[in-house]
């Protein structure tokens, strides 16, 4: 397990997510690729906090306590996104359940009206 | 590579499991056609991240990922399947998916390029035992638990702090991560809050039925 | 946080409370129309609050940041304060009619329209990446929630759309930030300066790393999405087409002005150095030659007004980027912020413009019930003031002297010359010809076709209120450009300090 | 000293008027109030007085600029903006303001009734502000400011009568000609910014140009973006078509823009920038579209039926001559051919317009023998069409024989391309000028707008758009005033450029010797305005100082006059008595004898016999159709194209929010491998 590798597992997470995202025609499983993308980004940043803290640690001998809430950032950063992400399915389950209301569908590919 | 800061094989191995747990149901996810089931896998797949974070040091993460996504946002989905009837059976298949797994893999060959062509500051230069417990390990010992607020300047980093000393307050890195919350990152920790408000009334102005809908097509 | 940090902060708090006011004065005031006034009247808090930072500001040498680095409160964020205000009050005013016919939604439109220009105030002040992101899903939550308002066909798929592929952007917004701070070890915008200045570079790659190459890339795509930038503009004339009119207009003007603002602080802040910026330069270059041309060209042939203002704003963008890109590291003599000075007044002059075209659409199909062209033939018989005004914008969208479209255009192209991107002022001006073409369809329906409904269109009195005043800024600023124009360079000399 | 709020004061009365009309007027007077006329006329005169004396000024104390005021001064960006007054610009105020206001009294009368009478009056107002203010610029980008609000006021008053799709149509197609020309323009300016922002100011760039500090490569390539706006107003060769469509517009209006405003900015543009045009290397290319367009639109002249668009024709042509002349150097005789054209063809356009108050139609095979019921306007006419033509005495004869006779001086080979035009233009000129007399008013009397609608309904043709009111009689007062004054113009103009004698006061060349003033008075004055003690040596070439204009030139003349008198008779023998050289015109004659008599026969004449075998009109409809089917169809091919490239695009936009989100992956991909390849 080294940086590169966990960051490796990520970016294929997000590459499976913008897969999903691209060709999955229920809204619903979109909604779901979607939730993998921000899974992956997460990965990215808590693989951060975890091998990479700030430059300042690699040249300095001692490390203060600045330093590792600098480390920590990336935790942090994690669970904001987590709650923003699940804010944001829980719009997007809203207008889901609209538009099934207004055109009995949920399928991205019907949702196509507008165009050119 | 500092010996200290190694990663032991046995946590390595973990790591392999979980993620090839992970990427397996994620693509479950996206290619199996009842939507059900992939919710389902959907939730396998964030136990598989949150396993993936306990495995980086991440308690906090890791629990609030079980929390948030496993047990909120996947019981979400699942639900609105069930109640969205056609959905789970009548799902239509995945379209332009060699369309689809090119771009995703040109992006995904975007990100190996970065990764591993960057020289990433590693803390392999490491060497205060202090420092790597509270990195590596899971305690770290710091002032910030101890309540004594430090003001710092603009660029918030190089403050006028002291070291890491062992007389602190023991605390583990979820002492820290929630004193950054509502410290450093009090600003976004706030909004966040207001997104999930935002994102309420939208969603019920959105649900709710209404006396009398305007016209429908009326401009406006 | 302490009250220092409190103070910095007052106008996102007042502008909270306003919002939250303004759900439960729902619940009291029957009058819809009481209600929308009530708000608009209300941003005046979060304005004079505004203010009194702007002049606490004057004077003081170095930027006033608070709560650990992460919200500074500088004339340039406060710029874009007065104007996100200003254009959410006229928004506001000019949909009275709209709200009133929402049947027991008026709160909440409201209340949502608040809350995304609350999250576009944090926007503007934050200098830390974590709050930025937060911010722009503020913005971009209630935004997306008010596309889908109208609850129809077109209306939902338009808030569908914009809130999937505002997602994409924001993950690969959130991909880009992460690889910064990997990189850097922090979030925070000056700190990032800082290190890549200590951290070896290696001048063979752009950006002296792949790491903050593919950051940058990856932060821009994030925002490009909202300034509706080519390859990120894709929403863009879907959106405004289904989108409630007073929605569109309010995502066209304050949505983008939000974006650029923050394009602009993190350019210049994080990545201003003079090696980066040559790099970020060339990209914004080809970036608004892509809009521009993308623009102007799909607009050409559109029947639907509001889809025609989507492809016009795409096209707008990309004469805004001229000034992004217009960055002082390629040029010996000009001024480092006259590119960003620029852009600070176009995007002012073209909330004017914008919101009065959008404006007298909204007066309009009011009235109508149709956003297509053919639905403003008629309009200098039918109503005459409102076929003047809506002229006096689209001309300024042309971009013909002596209105502040004009002024604008003159602004940015020669601040791009001025940096050796004479190229580039040259394509604008190109496309500023081919531009003509498809505003020139809105005039002429407007004063050269015959109406088949010969009636009189009489607007509701805010909706000409705010329409006249946008009128008077297209005029006024036009006319008086230094009145921005200083007040743009007064709230940029901190941010390349 | 003529003083700065003065020189202002010109541009705001009308600008005043315009505001007035706009607002005050129309929401309490109604759309129909004459009030708005008499506004209009007030401060057009109000104008005119201080033009004669900032002219009177401009005469005793030479050239004055007036202080520059800082319009944007930030970091970065200094635009100034201020008056020059100068003899280029005194003159031109005088013509713009005096042509409008002619023009403004005889509109009480001709749009009499107009349902939009104050929305015409306005943009009247406005139209005339804008040249004005456009004629006394400073500043670059102040000009050009003015530039762009003639052409929207031009694109408003074309399109008046929007009920008309053609009216729209021109108006459109007026707008976006000219702003194609607008666009070279707008390069250039670019291109002064880049070399240094400073040259903006137009006495700097003078100065610039004087002391040589432009290389001639970077002045060519500004004259070239120059000349092309240039081209796009004045409507030369290859953008010209916009101007015979434009007639759509009310008479009233066409005989403005096609005598003092809109076409002449084009011309001025060129005499306002002349000294980099001389210090650069596209003078010959000046000239050989000026040359060109003088012939080309002379000969389409020849075939059209329209009063109006033969009259647009030659405005086309006549601003070729000017065109043609600021080419060869001649500087002088340019601004005397514009001077005097202004006042001929503003009566002829009047004129016009008189007839078809009386008519009812522009077309002239529907008109003839209004001679007898018209006798001022006849008689107006006759003498405008005399000086179009060239005949001595008159003015247009002298401004148009300075032209030739430098061309001739010149002895180069585009001197003689220019003279052979010059001659050529000439004598197809007078021709059409005499056709159109012809027919409009000698012979019989074909029956008017009447006669026109009905034929139109037997041959299931949209009915044209006519007044209404078909009794032959004089058009009223106000209408016939402006065309007397106007006439008389035509007649003594021309004593002022004058080359053979003193007369009276006013000296041999008193013209030139006044237009070249400028150079000096101007180049001596440094950016901040102030005039400095010693007035610096001219930079201009010595073939356009008063010493140096070309002396009158007998056997010139005698070869021009000879020619425009051939046009004359060939049109009289051709439609008066019918006698053409029986030789070459063998059974025409017959023919035409018939088609005269048999009023209806006038289509068949020209569809089919004259057309088919006539000399000339073979010529004339070979490029006629040349011109509609190669430059308009470039032109349309051109739009077409952006649009299907658009529509092409628009492919990608197909409403599938994947195929939305795949754009923006791959745009992302492609952007950062694209900075991989390319590097930084």
């Amino acid at each position: 397990m080294t940086l590169e590798n966990v960051l490796l597992v990520s970016g294929i997470i997000f590459a499976i997510g913008l897969y999903g995202v691209l060709s999955r025609r229920s809204t619903i499983a979109l909604l779901m690729s979607l939730e993998l993308l921000f899974n992956a980004v997460v990965i990215a940043a808590v693989a951060f906090s975890r091998f990479t803290p700030s430059a300042g640690l690699a040249d300095a001998g001692a490390v203060t306590a600045n330093e590792v809430r600098a480390a920590l950032t990336g935790h942090v950063f994690a669970v904001l996104v987590i709650s923003v992400a699940a804010a944001e399915s829980a719009l997007a389950l809203a207008l889901i359940f609209a538009l099934y209301r207004a055109k009995e569908t949920v399928e991205i590919t019907d949702v196509s009206e507008m165009k050119r | 590579m500092n010996e200290a800061f190694e990663v032991p094989t046995v946590v390595s191995f973990a790591f392999w499991v979980a993620s090839a747990i992970t990427i397996a149901a994620a693509i479950m996810v996206v290619t199996v056609r009842d939507v059900f089931k992939a919710a389902v896998f959907l939730a396998g797949s964030f136990i598989g991240v949150s396993a993936i974070f306990f495995l980086l040091n991440a308690e906090f993460v890791g629990v609030v990922q079980i929390l948030v996504y496993v047990g909120a946002v996947s019981i979400l989905i699942a639900f609105s399947v069930m109640m969205i009837s056609d959905v789970s059976h009548g799902s239509q298949p995945s379209r332009a998916r060699y369309a689809s797994v090119t771009v995703s893999a040109l992006v995904l060959a975007a990100i190996a390029v970065t990764v591993y062509n960057t020289e990433w500051t590693l803390n392999s230069g490491l060497t205060d035992p202090d420092a790597i417990a509270g990195l590596s390990g899971t305690f770290i010992e710091d002032e910030i638990a101890s309540g004594e607020g430090r003001v710092r300047d603009a660029s918030g980093i190089q403050a006028s702090d002291s070291q890491v000393v062992q007389t602190g307050v023991l605390g583990d890195s979820t002492g820290t991560v929630g004193a950054l919350l509502v410290r450093e990152f009090v600003l976004p920790f706030e909004t966040v809050g207001l997104v999930i408000v935002a994102a309420l009334i939208g969603g019920l102005a959105l649900m709710r039925p209404r006396e009398g809908e305007p016209d429908p097509r009326g401009g406006g | 946080m302490t009250v220092q940090d409190l103070w910095l902060l007052s106008p996102e708090i007042a502008m909270t409370g306003v919002a939250i006011a303004i759900v439960f004065a729902d619940f009291f005031i029957d009058n819809k129309r009481t209600l929308s006034y009530m708000a608009a009247l209300l941003l005046i808090v979060p304005l004079l609050l505004s203010l009194n930072l702007w002049f606490d500001v004057i004077g003081d040498t170095e930027a006033t940041s608070g709560l650990f680095g992460s919200l500074v409160a500088d004339r340039f964020a406060l710029f874009f304060h007065f104007l996100l205000l200003g254009i959410t009050a006229a928004v506001i005013t000019a949909s009275v009619q709209y709200v009133e016919r929402l049947k027991g939604l008026e709160g909440e439109f409201l209340a949502l329209v608040l809350f995304s220009v609350t999250g576009m105030l944090l926007l503007v002040s934050a200098r830390e990446l974590i709050s930025i992101y937060v911010a722009l899903e503020l913005t971009a939550l209630p935004a997306a929630a008010l596309a889908a308002f109208r609850r129809d066909g077109l209306s939902i798929e338009a808030g569908l759309k914009f809130i999937i592929l505002s997602a994409v952007a924001s993950a690969v917004l959130l991909y880009g930030i992460v690889f910064i701070y990997g990189y850097t070890g922090t979030t925070n915008l000056e700190a990032i300066l800082t290190r890549l200045g200590d951290l070896p570079s290696d001048p063979g790659t752009p950006f002296g790393s792949y790491a903050v190459l593919f950051a940058v890339v990856m932060i821009v795509a994030g925002f490009a999405f909202k300034m509706a930038v080519v390859p990120w503009q894709m929403w863009v004339p879907d959106v405004y087409q289904g989108a409630p009119t007073p929605v569109a207009a309010f995502l066209s003007t304050a949505s983008k002005a939000s974006a650029f603002a923050v394009v602009i602080r993190i350019m210049y802040t994080a990545f201003g150095s003079d090696s980066l910026s040559q790099d970020w330069s060339g990209l914004f270059a080809a970036l608004a030659v892509a809009s521009m041309l993308f623009g102007n060209l799909l607009a050409l042939g559109q029947s639907d007004i509001k889809r025609l203002l989507g492809y016009s704003t795409i096209a707008q963008a990309g004469y805004m980027l001229i000034g992004v890109a217009a960055v002082a590291a390629n040029t010996s003599n000009g001024d480092p912020l006259a590119g960003p000075q620029g852009t600070m007044y176009y995007l002012a002059g073209y909330a004017f413009t914008n919101l009065a075209v959008f404006f007298a659409i909204i007066a309009i199909s009011n009235r109508t019930g149709s956003n297509e062209i053919s639905s403003l033939n008629g309009l200098s018989k039918r109503s005459p003031l409102l076929a003047m005004l809506l002229t006096v914008g689209v001309i300024s969208l042309i971009g013909i002297p002596p209105t502040v479209g004009f002024m604008s255009k003159a602004v940015v192209f020669s601040a791009a010359v001025n940096s050796g991107l004479l190229w580039l002022a040259v394509v604008g001006v190109v496309n500023t010809v081919v531009a003509a073409f498809y505003y020139l369809r809105i005039i002429r329906a407007v004063y050269f076709e015959e109406a088949e409904d010969e009636s009189r269109i009489t607007a509701d009195a805010p909706v000409i209120l705010a329409t006249s005043v946008a009128v008077a800024g297209v005029a006024l600023f036009g006319a008086v450009p230094w009145l921005i124009l200083r007040l743009a360079e007064k709230s940029l000399d901190l941010l390349a300090a | 000293m003529f003083s700065e709020p003065l020189a202002w004061l010109i541009i705001a009365l009308p600008v005043a008027a315009f505001v007035l009309n706009g607002t005050a007027v129309r929401a309490f007077l109604g759309p129909q109030s004459l009030v708005a006329g008499w506004i209009t006329i007030a401060a057009v005169a109000g104008s005119f007085v201080l033009s004669i004396f900032a002219l009177e000024s401009v005469a005793s104390d030479g050239a004055t600029i007036h202080q520059q005021h800082d319009w944007i001064d930030v970091v970065g960006l200094h635009l100034t903006f201020g008056i020059l007054l100068d003899q280029l610009t005194a003159i031109m105020f005088v013509v713009v303001s005096g042509v409008s206001l002619l023009v403004q009294i005889y509109s009480q009368q001709y749009m009499h009734g107009d349902r939009s009478y104050t929305r015409y009056y306005s943009f009247m107002a406005l139209f005339t502000a804008a040249m004005l203010g456009l004629v006394s610029s400073r500043n670059v980008i102040q000009l050009f400011v003015y530039w762009e609000l003639v052409g929207i006021s031009s694109y408003l008053l074309i399109g008046f009568w929007m009920e008309r799709p053609s009216a729209a149509a021109a108006a459109k197609k007026a707008f976006l000609m000219t702003r194609f020309g607008d666009f070279g323009f707008l390069l250039a300016i670019l291109y002064i910014f880049s070399v240094n922002p400073e040259y903006l100011d137009i006495p700097a760039l003078y100065e610039a140009v004087g002391a040589g500090a432009i290389a001639a490569s970077v002045a060519t390539w500004i004259a070239l973006g120059l000349f092309m706006g240039a081209i796009g107003k004045s409507a030369q060769f290859p953008l010209h078509s916009w101007l015979p469509d434009a007639m759509e517009g009310p008479t009233s209006v066409s005989a403005l823009i096609h005598s003092a405003t809109m076409v002449t900015a084009g011309v001025f543009l060129v005499a306002r920038f002349f000294p980099l045009f001389e210090a650069s290397n596209v003078m010959d290319l000046v000239a050989l579209i000026g040359a060109f367009t003088a012939v080309f639109a002379a000969s389409m002249g020849l075939v059209a039926n329209d009063i109006k668009r033969v009259l647009a024709y030659s405005t086309i042509s006549q601003l070729g001559y000017m065109v043609m002349a600021l080419g060869i150097g001649a500087y002088a005789p340019a601004l005397f051919h514009l001077f005097t054209h202004a006042f001929f063809k503003a009566g002829l356009f009047l004129g016009a317009g008189s007839v078809h108050h009386a008519s009812g139609t522009f077309n002239m095979r529907f008109m003839g023998g209004l001679r007898k019921d018209m006798k001022w306007t006849y008689w107006t006419m006759v003498i405008g069409s005399l000086s179009l033509a060239g005949l001595f005495p008159l003015s247009g004869f002298w401004s148009k024989d300075e032209i030739l006779a430098t061309a001739f001086e010149r002895e180069s080979g585009v001197g003689w391309v220019v003279l052979i035009a010059g001659l050529v233009a000439a004598f197809m000129t007078a021709f059409y000028m005499f056709r159109a007399i012809y027919m409009t008013f000698h012979g019989e009397y074909r029956g008017g707008a009447e006669v026109e609608a009905e034929m139109a309904r037997n041959a299931n043709l949209p009915e044209p758009v006519g007044l209404g009111h078909t009794h032959r009689h004089e058009s009223p007062w106000m209408m016939v005033a402006p065309l007397i004054v106007l006439a008389t113009l035509a007649v003594v103009a021309g004593f002022l450029v004058n080359p053979l004698f003193d007369v009276g006061p006013i000296n041999k060349h008193a013209f030139a010797t006044f237009v070249t003033e400028r150079n000096e008075s101007v180049f001596s004055v440094d950016q901040h305005g102030d005039v400095p003690a010693g007035a610096e040596e001219s930079h201009l070439p010595d073939a356009v100082h008063a010493g140096a204009e070309p002396e009158f030139n007998i056997p010139v003349a005698a070869v021009s006059s000879v020619m425009a008198a051939g046009g004359i008779l060939l049109a009289y023998a051709m439609y008066i008595t019918g006698a053409v050289s029986p030789v070459a015109m063998g059974r025409r004659l017959s023919a035409i004898y018939s088609v005269l008599l048999g009023k209806y026969y006038f289509d068949e004449l020209y569809e089919d016999r004259i057309v088919v075998r006539g000399f000339y009109n073979r010529l004339a409809r070979s490029l006629a159709w040349f011109d509609t089917a190669w430059i308009d169809n470039v032109n349309v091919q051109l739009a077409k194209l952006t649009a299907n490239v658009g529509r092409g695009l628009a492919n990608v936009q197909n409403g599938q929010a994947q195929a939305y989100a795949a754009v923006m992956a791959i745009g992302f991909v492609v952007v950062l491998f694209a900075f991989l390849v390319w590097g930084s």
